[in-house]
């Protein structure tokens, strides 16, 4: 297991440097320069944007910098300093991801707990009433632009009923509308992918073997048919989680949380070359991470996998003494 | 064994079962009756697609709901009818009274979970007792089907095909139940294991006394283990009878075909005689007898026939054809 | 796992909660920025949190209370300077007061104030400092020389308003999150708490160095103050309502809500950017042409494009740069300029040879900036028969092309004044800034850069008047508009002290 | 190994076409004997779907907002265009069907107009990435090997980038507007695509049939274009329509972030956002907008279930 985990490891290292080189080139090459825009709107003199441009290292030729920033970053884990603010971007980014981590993980947390019963539900009793109803209304929530969703939310929950805060990020309250807002949007797909696989297994001769042996329904839903159904649902949960962790841009410019999306999007259109290479590698390193994770919860849930990654080495061990 | 009169301990009486596949009303079983004694093996023979999985279903009640359109009749088991019981008591019946054997070893074990849990689960269900005291029964059982105790932990995927049919034996047998449905038990395994998997069945049924009822399309596993036999011809049986009335005496032009199809040591024929002709669709309503299309001896009469009565050859020798008097095959 | 997890993620929870500190008593002032992404050390790029803080957290050696304050007329308000004697054009002495500590107790000297100049020039944050300020040397404890890049006019005034202060040995063995988070404030708050990218919260220094005859800057009026950054112009409207901030930027529709109703007050201010029209007069552009300039020039009307965006708060302009400087020349007020006369432009257009509806303009815009003023130009355009293509581009993208005479033919765009008007129109006429291309509408006229040096020589009235009808004469350039924006607070502020464009926030005063 | 699994199950999923048919019969309609459609062939999935309420109420809403877009010179009085100020911010009345803007002009006509630009750009986006991904899908699936891991390579790296930061950086590499808009969404739109049919590949490419065409020595192009694309082109309907509904909703957050369709066109997610901020006060100006984008994002969702439901055996009693 841990000899596939580095080998993984292993195959991140030059997709990370893939996704830096592409990003920093592209937002090279875009048409923009970041030292006027860094100076701000208004008029600026030749020699002002000069000036400005010495200050930030652009006059030097493009390979140098993206040598340089690449190799500080593989190397020396040093993000460098962002163009335009010229603080860490490291250090930004870490005090950014917690948000985004909160907005992530609760999300999840949000639909898994509605959309995996619903799911089972919906499977278990397929084309019922309750089944089209609950299609129906999770679709129609999937179709809303999240922006829509989200200024809505905050009419109905903050400015009417004035249960919770407006925007801001500091106690928990902030974060129940950006949560709901965020989930809202993804819960119609991922009840109909848990209703997809949990109706591919509850059809499956296992679960009549389990229904023959006088099992509760209850039992064989869940410890039979469910186990089984996991792994299409990880899949899409850790797909899922994975994208969410890149920051949920929308809902964060709604409801002003600084999260890694909006850095990004404030990155790419300030032309800051730095901070969108490091903002990219850091959430394309989250993604490979999670995929990792949900690839290992593979083996929890499935032995016939857990299998394989041992296979290797049992084989080795079965040679040893044979 | 020899036949005893006693009362019947499972019966089939007149049982109807229909599919709904879009708006096509499918025909399976149509009318089928007969009876289990004690300790008795019932051989139901046929062609794939002739309703013997769905009547070894019915029996359990485990069809599956959403495709199937009106089941009708009764299954009587110690007098109770199966399709009149409620959850409660279909639950404590499945796997003590009445459990089954499935036809594809592969797919009926489930594969994320060890053998042993899967057999002692089984076992709790029934027996109010620790989960230490229902691994230990399972160990037994594996052990009765001729799996070492060390696999007990391991997953279905790491047995070959014949060590899960003896794995979905164990799971069937684990609570002594007095009916076993062996649906097809052999027809995945090769010819070798098939031997193997059989005389363990039939150890095993003597041993604790189940009543079975075997289905199979092959008449030389049938002639191995069942003391009656029932013909199954497009949902309708249209032969019954001790093993030695069928086996000896074929009245119903279907069963002799099936024979004729065999080949036969004796004559060294270049070419089997088939049945002609394919099964009947299952959604049609047909007036007459159902094999009349295929039958070498279709006539007059057999319009006249109705096909709903079983006509007597000897005492508990049925046949649903009104020729009776059965030449040599 | 499962447990380990929750435990971890509730920990997190309590942390951020302690980090907003309670307030203590007196007045605490919650306020909402439109920006994000600010930092809150002595030196930063410019944004509205930094321009709203600065001066809180970071004294600097003088204040300038209005736009055009001098030093010679003795305008500007002494903070950390003592006192400023001019030796020539480009050399100052500065002395500092002897007491200045910062809020961790280090002593502020004359070599920290040159460390903070050079500090900053090299950062190249503040512009006017990088083209103005040449070099800054300790010539005693607390006395030190400024030497300028040259003499022009308001270079004094720049260097001595735009550099914060602080202690060079605490900025070199502070670590960037020590910087970020809980900096050594040389002005009269300190830092209580900072979460990234989301808010401050400043409170007042009990041990603030300076006690009699404050400048506005140095007021300790609220206990304490705390800055939220709200980018989204409709939550910083709700935020207003439902009480979670004491005092924000409205954007211009959503004022009409909070006008009439006195539990809120408003206070209007000028934008500091204002807004001008510039003709491309290159060959490459049917602008050139006098004709079709005049024809565009009337054929729209300022107020009716600025009711594009949804309000009618704004003040039109009747010259290139905005009513704002002292050497402003207040008749051209009253006098006509460019009125929306839709006849007038169709005979212009038939001058310059264009059936109605032939001639195509392509307007250059940024896409992030509100559309309505644009879509209400191209419609009235369109009844004098010109057809207005809008080019929309991301801000990076527009300004790379403003600078290719063939990308576009007329421009929107904004500049602000600090001091004089003469500055505001070198930054668009001066061809020092535009070499070869002349103006910023490419238009090489040597008798405009001549009137351009006298204006901006004497700032007399008569070449004032000179330059103003050069231009409006050819039409190379139009003024349309300054927005006027307006900060809501609620009933508890009765004056933000609004100076210069931006609210003193410790200079505010409460209801009592 | 563990990805294998995950990009098999992340395509069967998505599009969960199982060909498991278990040797049933033909389906038979109506009692009436049928020649057995063979399921996954187009003909067979028409009829089904014609018979999902769901499809059929989706088919009747998107027909009836394109027939209005088509009309909607004809039948609205004012220009999408046309300004009349001093009717600014009406609520709906008999005059303005469904009211005006912050700048006079008539919501009717405008929300009309617009339904061409999210159509448009939903369409050819979706096409643009359905063409070049089932190309790459198919070039993947069917040579494998050294070819498939690298386009299944290039696919992780595009997966690594959020959609939306994809968009921005596109557009604000080639600037906004309609056209960039399609750009952006098309290209982002591949991965999907690519995944589907590499997956139907490696499905098919072992059916007899292909190694048929290949004994009879057909170039690899034809067996490509002839065999393997037309068999494996019912699952990419599903995706076609799911795609069109996202595409809507993307580009509307395009709009919001300030990019995508520029002002002046009555793209409905350039009116969402422009009107956001109206959203107290006159908020007939966001629901109007929003309302159309739910009725077209949801016909298509219908109809992609629909045709889902169609292809999958497995889903149909």
């Amino acid at each position: 297991m841990v000899k596939y985990v580095i080998k993984r490891l292993l195959i991140m290292i030059p997709l990370l440097l893939a996704v830096g080189i592409i990003m920093f080139t592209l937002m090279n090459f875009v048409p923009g320069d970041p030292a006027q825009l860094a100076l701000g709107s208004g008029v600026h003199t030749q020699e002002e944007i000069e000036l400005k441009r010495e200050a930030m290292g652009l006059n030097r030729p493009f390979v140098v910098r993206l040598t340089e920033y690449i190799g500080n970053i593989f190397l020396h884990f040093d993000f460098g300093k962002s163009l335009t603010s010229g603080t860490e971007i490291k250090y930004e980014l870490m005090s950014r991801f917690p948000y985004t981590f909160y907005i992530a993980v609760f999300s999840i947390l949000l639909t898994i707990v509605v959309g995996l019963p619903l799911g089972i539900y919906t499977a278990v009793h397929a084309n019922s009433l309750g089944d089209k109803a609950s299609l129906f209304i999770t679709l129609l929530f999937d179709c809303m632009p999240s922006f829509w969703t989200a200024l809505l939310l905050v009419l109905l929950f903050s400015l009417n009923l004035r249960w919770l805060p407006s925007s801001g990020a500091s106690t928990w309250k902030h974060f129940v509308l950006p949560v709901i807002a965020n989930s809202l949007g993804g819960l119609a797909g991922f009840t109909r992918q848990v209703r997809a696989s949990m109706l591919e297994v509850i059809r499956s001769d296992y679960i009549t073997t389990a229904r023959s042996k006088g099992l509760k329904e209850h039992a064989v839903v869940y410890n039979h048919a469910l186990p089984n159904a996991l792994i299409p649902i990880l899949t899409v949960i850790g797909m899922r989680f994975g994208s969410m962790l890149g920051g949920a841009t929308i809902v964060e410019v709604v409801f002003s949380i600084p999260g890694i999306g909006q850095y990004l999007v404030n990155a790419i259109s300030g032309r800051d070359y730095n901070a969108c290479t490091g903002g990219i590698i850091f959430i394309a390193f989250t993604f490979s991470v999670i995929m990792l994770l949900t690839d290992l919860l593979y083996a929890w849930v499935d032995p016939r996998i857990k299998a394989q990654y041992a296979g290797a080495s049992k084989r080795k061990k079965v040679a040893a003494n044979a | 064994m020899q036949k005893n009169n006693d009362k019947p301990l499972f019966e089939v009486k007149n049982l109807t079962v229909e599919y709904h596949s879009g708006d096509a009303i499918i025909h399976a079983v149509s009318g089928v009756s007969f009876d289990l004694k004690p300790g008795e093996t019932l051989g139901l023979v046929g062609e794939t697609g002739a309703g013997k999985t769905t009547i070894a279903r019915a029996s359990l009640r485990i069809l599956p709901e959403y495709s199937v359109e009106r089941v009708d009749g009764e299954i009587l088991y110690n007098g109770e009818d199966v399709l009149k019981m409620n959850d409660g008591q279909l639950r404590k019946l499945r796997g003590e009274h009445i459990s089954m054997i499935f036809q594809d070893p592969m797919t009926a074990l489930n594969p994320v979970k060890t053998v042993i849990s899967q057999i002692a689960e089984g076992y709790r269900e029934h027996h109010q007792c620790s989960a230490a005291e229902a691994n230990q029964v399972a160990i037994k059982m594996l052990e009765m089907v001729g799996i070492v105790a060390q696999r007990a932990n391991d997953y279905p995927h790491q047995f070959s095909g014949g060590m899960k049919q003896r794995v979905v034996i164990a799971l069937a047998l684990a609570c002594s139940p007095k009916v076993l449905i062996a649906d097809e038990p052999t027809t995945a395994l090769d010819v070798t294991i098939q031997a193997q998997v059989l005389d363990l069945i039939k150890g095993l049924r003597d041993e604790l006394g189940t009543a079975m009822i075997l289905i199979t399309h092959d008449l030389g596993i049938v002639a191995d283990v069942c003391d009656k036999v029932c013909v199954i011809y497009a949902g309708r049986i249209v032969e019954s009878g001790t093993k030695e009335d069928i086996f000896d005496h074929p009245t119903h032009p279907y069963t002799q075909g099936l024979f004729a199809a065999l080949p036969d040591l004796e004559h060294n024929v270049r070419r089997l005689k088939p049945i002609e002709g394919l099964p009947p669709d299952p959604s049609e309503e047909r007036r007459f007898c159902d094999f009349m299309d295929r039958c070498p001896h279709r006539c007059r009469e057999c319009k006249g026939f109705d096909k709903n009565t079983m006509v007597e050859v000897s005492p508990g020798h049925y046949t649903r054809c009104w020729r009776t008097e059965g030449k040599e095959a | 796992m499962k447990h380990f997890f929750a435990l971890f993620l509730a920990l997190m929870m309590a942390v951020t909660m302690l980090s907003a500190a309670s307030a203590e008593t007196g007045h605490s002032v919650t306020v909402a920025v439109d920006d994000d992404s600010f930092t809150i050390g002595p030196w930063g790029s410019a944004g509205a949190v930094r321009d709203w803080t600065e001066t809180v957290m970071w004294t600097h050696l003088c204040y300038r209370p209005f736009v055009g304050a001098a030093l010679d007329k003795d305008e500007l308000q002494m903070v950390a300077a003592k006192s400023v004697t001019k030796v020539d054009d480009t050399t100052y002495d500065v002395e500092i007061f002897d007491n200045i500590t910062d809020s961790q107790g280090n002593a502020i000297k004359a070599s920290d104030v040159v460390f903070s100049y050079q500090q900053l020039a090299s950062l190249g944050y503040v512009s006017e400092i990088g083209v103005y300020f040449d070099s800054a040397e300790a010539t005693g404890d607390y006395t030190l020389t400024l030497h300028l890049k040259d003499g022009t006019e308001g270079a004094i005034e720049n260097v001595l308003t735009l550099c914060s202060i602080a202690s060079q040995a605490w900025y070199e063995g502070a670590s960037q999150d020590e910087i970020e988070t809980n900096p050594a404030t040389t002005g009269p708050y300190t830092v209580a708490g900072v979460e990234t990218a989301s808010s401050i919260t400043m409170a007042a220094r009990a041990d603030y160095w300076k006690s009699e005859d404050l400048a506005y800057v140095e007021q300790q009026n609220a206990d304490q103050i705390v800055i939220l950054c709200i980018t989204e112009a409709s939550m910083r409207s709700v935020a207003l309502e439902n009480g979670e901030v004491d005092m924000a930027e409205i954007s211009a529709n959503d004022v009409s809500r909070f006008e009439g109703n006195d539990a809120y007050n408003i206070t209007n201010y000028n934008n500091f950017m204002s807004q001008y029209l510039i003709f491309n007069t290159s060959e490459n552009s049917p602008c050139q042409d006098e004709n079709v300039r005049k024809a565009i020039a009337y054929g729209f009307d300022c107020m009716t494009m600025l009711m594009g965006s949804g309000t009618t708060a704004g003040i039109v302009s009747y010259d290139v740069a905005p009513n704002m400087a002292p050497d402003y020349v207040q008749a051209w007020d009253e006098a006509e300029y460019f009125p929306w006369k839709p006849e007038v432009a169709a005979q212009y257009l038939a001058d310059a040879g264009y059936q109605p509806g032939e001639l195509t303009i392509r307007i250059l815009v940024t896409a992030q900036a509100p559309q309505g003023p644009y879509q209400a130009l191209q419609a009235m355009l369109m009844q004098s028969g010109i057809n207005l293509e809008i080019c929309a581009y991301d801000r990076a993208v527009r300004q790379t092309y403003q600078e290719d005479p063939t990308a576009w033919d007329i421009a929107e765009y904004s500049d602000s004044i600090t001091d004089f008007t003469t500055h505001f129109w070198e930054d668009l006429f001066s061809e020092k800034n535009y070499g070869a291309n002349g103006t910023q509408g490419f238009t090489v006229d040597p008798t405009l850069q001549q009137l351009l040096a006298a204006a901006s020589a004497d700032r007399s009235e008569e070449n004032m008047n000179a330059f103003h009808d050069y231009v409006a004469e050819h039409c190379y350039m139009i003024g349309l508009y300054t927005e006027i924006r307006s900060i809501v607070t609620g009933s508890g502020i009765t004056d933000i002290c609004l100076q210069k464009l931006n609210p003193v926030l410790n200079a505010m005063t409460f209801a009592e | 190994m563990p990805e294998e699994i995950r990009n098999e199950v992340m395509e069967r999923q998505e599009r969960s076409h199982e060909g498991k048919g278990k040797g049933r019969h033909g389906h038979h309609r109506h009692g009436k004997p049928q020649d057995s459609v063979k399921p996954g062939s187009l003909k067979y999935v028409w009829r089904s779907v014609s018979h999902n309420k769901g499809a059929v109420i989706g088919m009747i809403l998107l027909a009836l907002i394109v027939v209005l877009c088509l009309l909607s010179p004809i039948i609205c009085r004012y220009g999408y265009a046309e300004m009349n100020i001093q009717d600014w911010y009406q609520t709906p009345n008999p005059n303005h069907l469904l009211g005006t803007d912050q700048m006079g002009r008539d919501l009717l006509s405008r929300v009309l107009y617009g339904a061409r630009y999210t159509l448009i750009i939903g369409i050819t986006a979706t096409a643009m990435s359905a063409v070049l991904g089932i190309l790459l899908g198919a070039v993947a699936g069917y040579f494998g090997g050294f070819v498939d891991s690298c386009v299944m390579r290039f696919l992780d790296l595009f997966q690594a980038f959020p959609t939306l930061v994809l968009a921005m950086a596109f557009c604000a590499v080639f600037g906004t507007g309609v056209d960039k808009c399609i750009l952006a969404l098309g290209i982002t739109g591949i991965p999907g695509f690519a995944r589907l049919m590499r997956a139907n590949i490696l499905r098919i490419a072992n059916m007899e049939y292909i190694e048929a065409a290949k004994t009879i020595n057909c170039p690899t192009w034809k067996t490509i274009l002839k065999h393997i694309i037309p068999n494996s082109i019912s699952p990419v309907i599903v995706e076609i329509a799911m795609t069109i509904s996202r595409n809507g909703l993307t580009s509307s957050s395009l709009s919001f972030l300030g990019l995508g369709v520029q002002a002046p066109k009555p793209e409905w997610g350039a009116m969402l956002s422009e009107a956001r901020s109206y959203i107290r006060d006159y908020p007939h100006m966001v629901i109007v907008p929003g309302i159309f984008i739910v009725i077209t994002v949801l016909s298509f969702n219908l109809i992609g279930d629909a045709f889902r439901d169609a292809l999958d055996p497995t889903l149909k009693d």
